[in-house]
């Protein structure tokens, strides 16, 4: 019974490095993940279990320390804790009506970073990243060529891009085309 | 490409975070079990395909992931509005105008000359 | 020396920077900036090509993109071939490789040039009036002929191998076109604050400037003032200025294509950097600055080399320092020709004459031309014009007939006159108004947020373009937010005011209908044949261009349109604008499609999805298959194995002893909430409320029209929580049709929907020793078949890592489907794989799955269903319920057609000779000998070799399926009939014991 | 009618083509018609000239708010192919291959049908099974369609990447040697031609803008920029237009209207010798007579009016083209356009009676209009004629919608029409 080592992770794109100097591409670090979903009145109670105030505007986030929650919709939210914390239990110790689901595997994400990050992104991202629209903090599901992505901008010069793990070689592909043009 | 305000993300966004749903305000019949094979027929296949402003369902399935309603003119691709999901079809001409519905330069540069 | 014709001191190149290439295979010498076509007239080559239908010489025509003629071959290398390359466009680098196109043997010697003796034939439209008889030879012999002789260049053979780059970008302000009008509204836009793109297809900034010598902008000259204010706007944060860059579409709701060539004009390519670069722009506001285009005369054998633009002639001399000729004559019916005759006359180059068409010229331009002692001939029209490869003389009379002269000349300048580019305003759907004044269309009705200024605009006066342009800066910069302060003044002057211009035919150019005064020179479309077209009946100006091609060519009629459809209204007699425009498309000028297509190739080109024991198959040397964008394990051969041998192994091997296989794939939905259970009543036809937590159940979900749609099986976690699988196909599509439901049709129910596809590993371990394998390695939870029976699943540990631990089966056997966090997956794989394998089990792909799940009559939605078959065709009638007052699809399925008898149902099928394996997609008959069409009862839909059955097995939808059981059908193949008898569908243990371990 | 032949041309080429005549009259509307087919593309012109040859009614008008055959007719990619899977759709598409085959000849106008070959590429298993189920039914049906393995496909369209290593590998193709091309304008005017020959009056700029009916209902005439114009029958041809047309007689009908692109490249010399289509990657291929590659993009996403489309599209399947054929990445694109198609949700096409006596509909052929051309002509002009469909055409009634009886070649196949 269960005399087997503990089985290894391994994530979709470790040991990968890319980008150019004008946007590094770095694979992130693992982290626990929830997709939180609730009606606005569980919002308190659930900021209060998770440490970290739920955003309710679109496009917006809110940090404490390294845990993050970026507004997706209006009734959906994506936490993130880089530590790994067990979000799962936190969310549920809330005693409010919502949906955590774990999705800590389901995602991965790349930083992209440096002067050309945003130009590296708009090789394949439609929306308008220029920090008067896209300013640090804010955080949107939208698309990287053909693929989904979760763009959330940590610095002037620093986004986090999430997207299913499937999705992962496509995406870093994508932005090292990106930030090799991104470095003209 | 079209632009379309999302009533939820409450900004402008690219068509390719969009999906296009069809018409909107066709409501599932709540006795759709007792309903006629012609009152299914209405409600599944019929439409009114307007030349003009079109009622429609939008999903902005790549961002917030919410199903809206917009009104279209499917002459020119302009649309007239965005609203919620269970919001009650708008009244068009009561609408403010927006940005949406533009003025010509033409007329924008007479009316600085004057 | 770059060429004789070079004068020294003339342009703006510099003589020093050299560069050569080649044409035809002759070395020649250009400058550094120099295009294509200025190096080629600088080596007095005006000679470049055959046209499309009589394969006439034809030389370059234009200094720009509007360029009909010049078109050519471009190489690099071999596989960096481009054919169609305007010559007018393309810079020359050091070592390019110029050809041209459509001759043979010889551009001197062309036996094409045979056509033109035929031309009388050739009228527009023979071709429908003509190669009906006999009925094969259109095909077989006509149309290969017109196909070798029609087509310019030769398509690339070989794989590109440069790489190209796409930006999305946002801007306040696009204005498009960098002349005059262009860079002083880009200027009070970015002054103002405003965020600023400006783009112009030429390696520089200043538009007309570059050859219009006279105008002074700011006490400058204009060139100058241009390049400087290039550079100011280049320099500012909020403008990004792009050279080389053309805005060729514009698109609903101001989105504006660019493409900006890169890497074309360098000698030495950086590897690094993208051919060319697609910028997909959003602008807040697009000012339009294309200025206008000049147009040629329509005159008898107006399209010789040697006889161009009259702007054109003033590029080539002003700016690179090229005269087109020795003896240079101009034949005009506007002012601004006049310029190129004082330019030539005053850098030293021969004027034979000036020819205008008019009566009364513009003044100041008559005083200038007399001053400098060149002879004017107003009222006269050249009528002919001689010279086989290049002009050699031009016959001109006076208007109304009499006193012909010949005039020796080795080029001719031409002008019409100026047309407004109105291609991008149209192309963003506004309507053009005609002015009747200047017989030119305008913008007029605009459809999108635009402003056209300056020439494009019709404002001729470079003072009020300046004032027009610095206003709609301002202004576009100010309605897109923007609120900086700046202000900017400025003054400009032409040397000449410019008076004139026409449409259509010279004198000389018809109604006599063997006269060829060419409108489009790419298709040959002359005069006449716009005169016949309307003969014909022809009387749109649609039907007109689509009956002559006019204005279909490469260069979409920048210079022919105004001149067809003036000609065309002549002889329908009617007014201009009753006869209307033909509608402008995009692009404006043509646009590779690897700009167009950009980073999407290759493993870019669509995500190929790969599951986390990916590379563990692919060690193993598993074959793999497309399943949607997923790339799943087929089978896995052994050395020497083919495929068939290969899955009758995994299928004995999966049955005897046990087999692993990844079911990653499969869509999975978490459905969390407390009304989760009356959300899945409504979407699957089956009943949820009663699944007890631990459970599982399979699913069938519908449409709204009662046809299958997806199916699955969903575990209960809990009360609130269930584990929904969905087919590996069906996954999003799923998920966005139960949003569809739950968001607006169910509201109020308190559910919410998470995809889990990508969380999850799914191994699946089937085969009677499957509970042996994976014991050992888990943790909390019991295996038993009491603890777990058959369809349920349980939460506990394997390997030391979280799992769902499902106990179900897709094959009949004693089976278990793992899920793991998906970083774990490889791991606990190769755990159970280390245990697996030594016991003789088996790793197995999808073909094995479809087979052993075939033996047990399972179903593939997808496969066995295709969008038309209900759950009662496809014997699933026990999936739905019949005491639920509703769920998606309850109705549909009540329809005259669905519950009628007779449709097709899902069947077995044996064949008469077990070792006789169907064709899937084979179609089934009653009566093998009735005459085509036969009568159909359905097709195969799944059909293998199996192994346990020792025989083949089938599965097929045919009509009234049910009622046939033991009947005997045939499925007639086109070497031989096969018989086959109906069964139910189950192949393998019927009784089902084996799913009990 | 002057007959065109090579000696015609040859005749008229010695004096300058002085002597041709128009092709087709332009009357003025007469108050009263028997039949007025609204609509001139190549289905309204074909149905008038087969009410005139077949069925020995003259007295017709059609009309066209614009210019005919400018709308789909003028706008589609001229792809001819009849192997489709259900019988309904087979019966209507093979009649038309049939109608191509000697058109030419019929209307004495080179429509330059060129049976090159219409190749479908297989791309899965998914594919392979669902083309082996077209080839079955069409062999017994009696319609050519064959298999052809990568290497083959390879041999009859030598641009092709039969790599196993592309994303999309090819394992096979399904091709059906009497498929190709036709001049899509020759269609319009030779029909336009043929039918005013035999007494037909087309009437172009003429904008139907009410359908009037008696007090029984039944249909009496429409309403036109021209004035009203009376008739016993009127059919509806109107492509992208039928619902519009529809509900002037208050029917409303299961079509949406979508924009449709299509793109042609630079003329290049000849190096395509047959009609590619791919479903899994969504593009359709064929080299023109001119030696333009013409390119079919698929549909918006959204209903419209506008005769455009997103650059996205267009974008799609250019990236799908040039991974079939990484050579043509070179290649520039000319122009881009688009149409206006009405589809049905299964579909397929309507061609039947409607609820309003009199009043006969021929829409919903989606992306497949132009190669029905000829046989959809010919089965409206019956209908029209008779009152009731033909053999051929019983199976696309409105009345399908309410039974559930669809024809769902999308759903069944999986293939592009």
């Amino acid at each position: 019974m269960a005399d087997q080592a503990m089985a290894i992770r391994k994530a979709p794109l470790a040991g990968l490095r890319g980008g150019s100097h004008a946007a590094i591409l770095t694979p992130a670090a693992p982290a626990s993940r929830i997709s939180l979903r609730a009606a606005k009145d569980a919002v308190p109670a659930l900021s209060a279990a998770l440490g970290v105030t739920l955003p309710l505007r679109p496009k917006t986030s809110a940090s404490s320390g390294k845990r993050h929650a970026l507004w997706l919709g209006p009734d959906e939210w994506l936490v993130i804790d880089e530590d790994g914390a067990d979000l799962m239990a936190a969310a549920a110790s809330s005693g409010a009506l919502h949906s955590a689901v774990d999705v800590s595997h389901r995602n991965t994400a790349v930083i992209v970073s440096g002067p050309g990050a945003e130009v590296a992104i708009n090789s394949g991202c439609p929306q308008d990243l220029s920090l008067g629209l896209f300013p640090v903090g804010a955080c949107s599901r939208t698309v990287l060529g053909k693929a989904e992505i979760v763009l959330f901008r940590t610095s002037e010069d620093t986004f986090r891009l999430e997207c299913w793990r499937s999705f992962s070689p496509f995406v870093f592909g994508l932005l090292s085309e990106g930030a090799e043009d991104a470095a003209h | 490409m079209l632009l379309i305000y999302c009533p939820y993300c409450e900004e402008e966004r690219s068509e390719l975070e969009f999906r296009n749903a069809g018409d909107a305000h066709i409501a599932r019949p709540t006795n759709i079990a007792e309903i006629t094979d012609e009152e299914f027929e209405a409600y599944f296949f019929l439409r009114d395909n307007p030349k003009g402003v079109i009622f429609e369902r939008w999903r902005h399935i790549h961002g917030c992931g919410r199903f809206f309603n917009a009104a279209r003119d499917t002459v020119s691709d302009r649309f007239l509005t965005t609203y919620q999901a269970g919001e009650p079809k708008p009244d068009l001409n009561a609408q403010p105008k927006t940005s949406a519905t533009l003025e010509t330069y033409d007329e924008a540069l007479e009316g600085a000359a004057q | 020396m770059s060429g004789v014709n070079r004068i020294s001191g003339a342009g703006r190149l510099t003589p020093a920077r050299t560069a050569r290439f080649t044409f035809d295979g002759r070395t020649l010498t250009a400058l550094e900036g120099d295009t294509v076509a200025s190096a080629l007239i600088a080596n007095d080559i005006h000679l470049v090509g055959r046209s499309f239908k009589y394969h006439r010489p034809r030389g370059i025509l234009s200094a720009g993109a509007e360029e009909p003629n010049a078109l050519l071959d471009v190489s690099r290398d071999a596989a960096r071939r481009q054919p169609n390359v305007r010559a007018t466009v393309q810079e020359v680098f050091d070592g390019m490789n110029v050809s041209s196109q459509n001759r043979w043997p010889s551009l001197a010697f062309d036996v094409g040039g045979f056509n033109d003796l035929l031309s009388p034939f050739f009228a527009a439209g023979f071709y429908y009036k003509t190669f009906m008889w006999p009925k094969a030879a259109w095909h077989n012999l006509y149309e290969p002929f017109i196909r070798r002789a029609a087509g310019l260049g030769v398509a690339p053979t070989e794989p590109d191998p440069d790489h190209y780059a796409s930006r999305y970008t946002h801007c306040d302000v696009l204005v498009v076109g960098a002349g005059v009008a262009g860079l002083a509204a880009a200027l009070a836009a970015a002054k103002a604050g405003a965020k600023v793109i400006i783009c112009d297809e030429q390696p520089e900034v200043g538009g007309a400037l570059h050859y219009d010598s006279g105008t002074v902008v700011d006490g400058k000259p204009g060139y100058t003032w241009a390049q400087e204010t290039g550079k100011a706007l280049a320099g500012m944060d909020n403008v990004t200025v792009l050279t080389r860059t053309t805005a060729f579409g514009y698109y609903n709701h101001n989105f504006v294509g660019l493409v900006e060539r890169v890497t074309d004009h360098l000698a030495a390519i950086d590897k690094t950097l993208p051919r060319e670069r697609l910028w997909q722009v959003r602008a807040k506001k697009v000012i339009l600055a294309n200025g206008a285009i000049e147009r040629h005369m329509v005159f008898a054998n107006n399209d010789r080399p040697g006889i161009m633009l009259a702007s054109a002639g003033r590029t080539y001399l002003n700016h690179f320092g090229v005269s087109v000729g020795k003896q240079v004559g101009i034949y005009a019916a506007h002012d601004s020709a006049y310029e190129a005759a004082f330019d030539l006359k005053k850098a030293g180059v021969a004027v034979a004459v000036i020819v205008d068409c008019r009566e009364r010229p513009g003044e100041a331009v008559l005083a200038e031309a007399r001053s400098l002692g060149i002879e004017v001939l107003t009222g006269h029209s050249v009528v002919n014009t001689t010279g086989k490869l290049r002009i050699a003389s031009i016959t001109v009379a006076r208007n109304g007939g009499g006193g012909a002269r010949k005039i020796a000349v080795d080029a001719l300048l031409v002008s019409a006159g100026w047309t407004p580019s109105v291609h991008l305003f149209s192309q963003s759907r506004g309507k053009v108004k005609f002015d009747a004044a200047t017989e030119r269309f305008l913008p007029g009705t605009y459809a999108q947020d635009c402003l056209s200024i300056g020439a494009c605009n019709g404002t001729d006066d470079l003072q009020a373009t300046i004032d027009e342009a610095l206003a709609a800066g301002e202004l576009a910069a100010r309605a897109a937010g923007a609120e900086g302060g700046g202000q900017v003044a400025l003054t400009g002057q032409n040397a000449f005011e410019w008076t004139g211009g026409m449409i259509g035919a010279a004198e000389g150019a018809g109604p006599d209908t063997t006269v060829k005064a060419f409108i489009d020179f790419q298709h040959d479309v002359c005069a006449k044949d716009i005169r016949l077209a309307v003969r014909e009946g022809m009387h749109s100006v649609e039907h007109i261009k689509r009956f002559t091609t006019n204005g279909m060519a490469s260069d979409q009629g920048k210079l022919s349109n105004m001149h067809g459809l003036a000609i065309a209204a002549e002889a329908l007699g009617k007014g201009i604008p009753e006869v209307g425009l033909t509608t402008f498309r995009q692009p404006y000028t043509p646009v590779t499609f690897g700009a167009i297509v950009n980073h999407s190739r290759g493993s870019l080109f669509d995500p190929a999805r790969k599951t986390p024991m990916h590379a563990w198959e692919e060690a193993q040397g598993a074959e793999f298959e497309d399943v949607s964008n997923w790339k799943r394990a087929w089978f896995y051969p052994k050395a020497g194995e083919n495929m068939h041998e290969a899955v009758a192994r995994e299928c004995k091997t999966v049955r005897e002893v046990a087999g692993v296989f990844d079911a990653s794939t499969l869509g999975k939905i978490e459905v969390v909430g407390p009304d989760a259970a009356k959300f899945l009543n409504l979407m699957y036809t089956n009943a949820w409320d009663n699944l007890k937590p631990g459970r599982c159940r399979y699913g069938i979900m519908l449409r709204d029209d009662g046809f299958v749609y997806d199916d699955g099986v969903v575990g209960r976690l809990a009360e609130d929580r269930f584990h929904v699988t969905t087919t590996t196909g069906g996954a999003p599509r799923v998920l966005h049709h139960m949003e569809d439901y739950l968001q607006t049709e169910f509201p109020h129910l308190k559910v919410w929907l998470t995809s889990t596809t990508e969380q999850w590993a799914v191994i699946a371990v089937q085969g009677p020793k499957a509970r042996e394998i994976i014991a050992p390695l888990v943790e909390g939870i019991d295996l038993s078949n009491e603890a777990l029976p058959h369809m349920s699943v349980a939460e506990g540990r394997i390997c030391g890592v979280p799992t769902r631990l499902f106990r179900m089966s897709f094959t009949g056997e004693l089976g278990f489907e793992v899920n793991v966090p998906a970083d774990y997956g490889q791991a606990v794989w190769e755990a159970i794989w280390a245990r697996a394998e030594p016991m003789g089990a088996c790793a197995y792909g999808t073909e094995t799955m479809h087979v052993l799940r075939a033996e047990k009559g399972y179903i593939i939605v997808g496969q066995d269903t295709d969008g038309t078959v209900t759950p009662h065709d496809a014997g699933l009638s026990w999936v739905v319920s019949k005491k639920k007052p509703d769920f998606v699809g309850i109705r549909g399925l009540k329809r005259p057609d669905l519950v009628k008898d007779g449709r097709k149902q899902l069947v077995g099928l044996r064949t008469k000779d077990p070792k006789v394996v169907l064709e899937e997609g084979a179609q089934i008959v009653a009566d093998p000998n009735e005459p085509k069409p036969m009568t159909m009862l359905g097709h195969v839909t799944s059909s293998y070799w199996s192994p346990n059955c020792g025989r083949s097995i089938a599965l097929a939808l045919v009509a009234g399926g049910q009622a046939r059981l033991g009947q005997t059908l045939y499925v007639p193949m086109a070497d031989r009939t096969i018989a086959v008898e109906v069964s139910d569908m189950v192949f393998f243990d019927k009784e089902g014991g084996r799913l009990h371990g | 009618m002057r007959k065109y032949s090579v000696f015609a041309v040859a005749r008229e080429a010695l004096r300058g083509h002085k002597g041709w005549g128009p092709h087709w009259a332009s009357p003025e509307p007469r108050p009263q018609y028997d039949v007025i087919i609204i609509g001139g593309g190549g289905h309204g012109l074909g149905a008038a000239y087969y009410l005139a040859k077949e069925h020995g009614i003259t007295n017709v008008a059609v009309l066209e708010k614009g210019w005919i055959g400018g709308g789909n007719t003028g706008r589609n990619t001229t792809i001819i192919r009849s192997n489709y899977l259900y019988e309904e759709s087979m019966d209507i598409y093979e009649h038309s291959l049939k109608l191509w085959e000697n058109l030419s000849q019929d209307l004495n106008y080179n429509v330059m049908y060129s049976p090159r070959g219409v190749m479908m590429l297989s791309h899965n298993i998914h594919d392979q099974q669902s083309f082996k189920r077209h080839i079955n039914a069409n062999r017994l049906y009696g319609i050519d369609n064959e298999w052809l393995t990568p290497e083959q496909a390879k041999a009859y369209c030598p641009p092709l990447d039969i790599a196993k290593s592309a994303r999309y590998p090819i394992n096979g193709a399904a091709l059906q040697r009497r498929g190709g091309t036709a001049r899509h304008d020759a269609v319009a005017w030779g029909y336009a031609r043929a039918a005013s020959d035999r007494g037909v009056h087309i009437i172009q700029n003429c904008e139907v803008t009410g359908i009037r009916r008696d007090e029984t209902g039944r249909v009496t005439g429409v309403d036109t920029n021209r004035g009203f114009i009376g008739a016993k029958k009127i059919g509806i041809s109107a492509a992208g237009h039928s619902s519009v047309l529809m509900q002037m007689a208050d029917v409303r009908v299961p079509l949406q209207s979508q924009p449709l692109q299509a793109l042609v490249s630079e003329p290049l010399k000849p190096i395509f010798p047959c009609v590619v289509m791919s479903n899994s990657v969504h593009a359709y291929i064929s080299q023109s007579d001119k030696g333009e590659f013409v390119i079919g993009a698929g549909t918006d996403q959204y209903n419209s009016y506008s005769q455009t489309g997103g650059l996205q599209i267009i974008t799609h399947t250019l990236d799908a083209i040039c991974e079939l054929f990484p050579m043509f990445r070179r290649v520039k694109m000319m122009r881009q356009w688009g149409g206006i198609v009405d589809v049905t949700q299964d579909r397929s096409p309507i061609q039947g009676v409607t609820p309003v006596p009199g009043l006969y509909l021929n829409a919903g052929w989606g992306t497949g209009g132009f190669k029905a051309t000829p046989g959809s002509a010919n089965l409206f002009a019956h209908l029209i004629a008779r009152g009731e469909p033909h053999r051929l055409a019983a199976g696309l009634t409105l009345e399908r919608f309410r039974t559930g009886r669809l024809i769902d070649e999308a759903a069944a196949a999986a293939v592009a029409h």
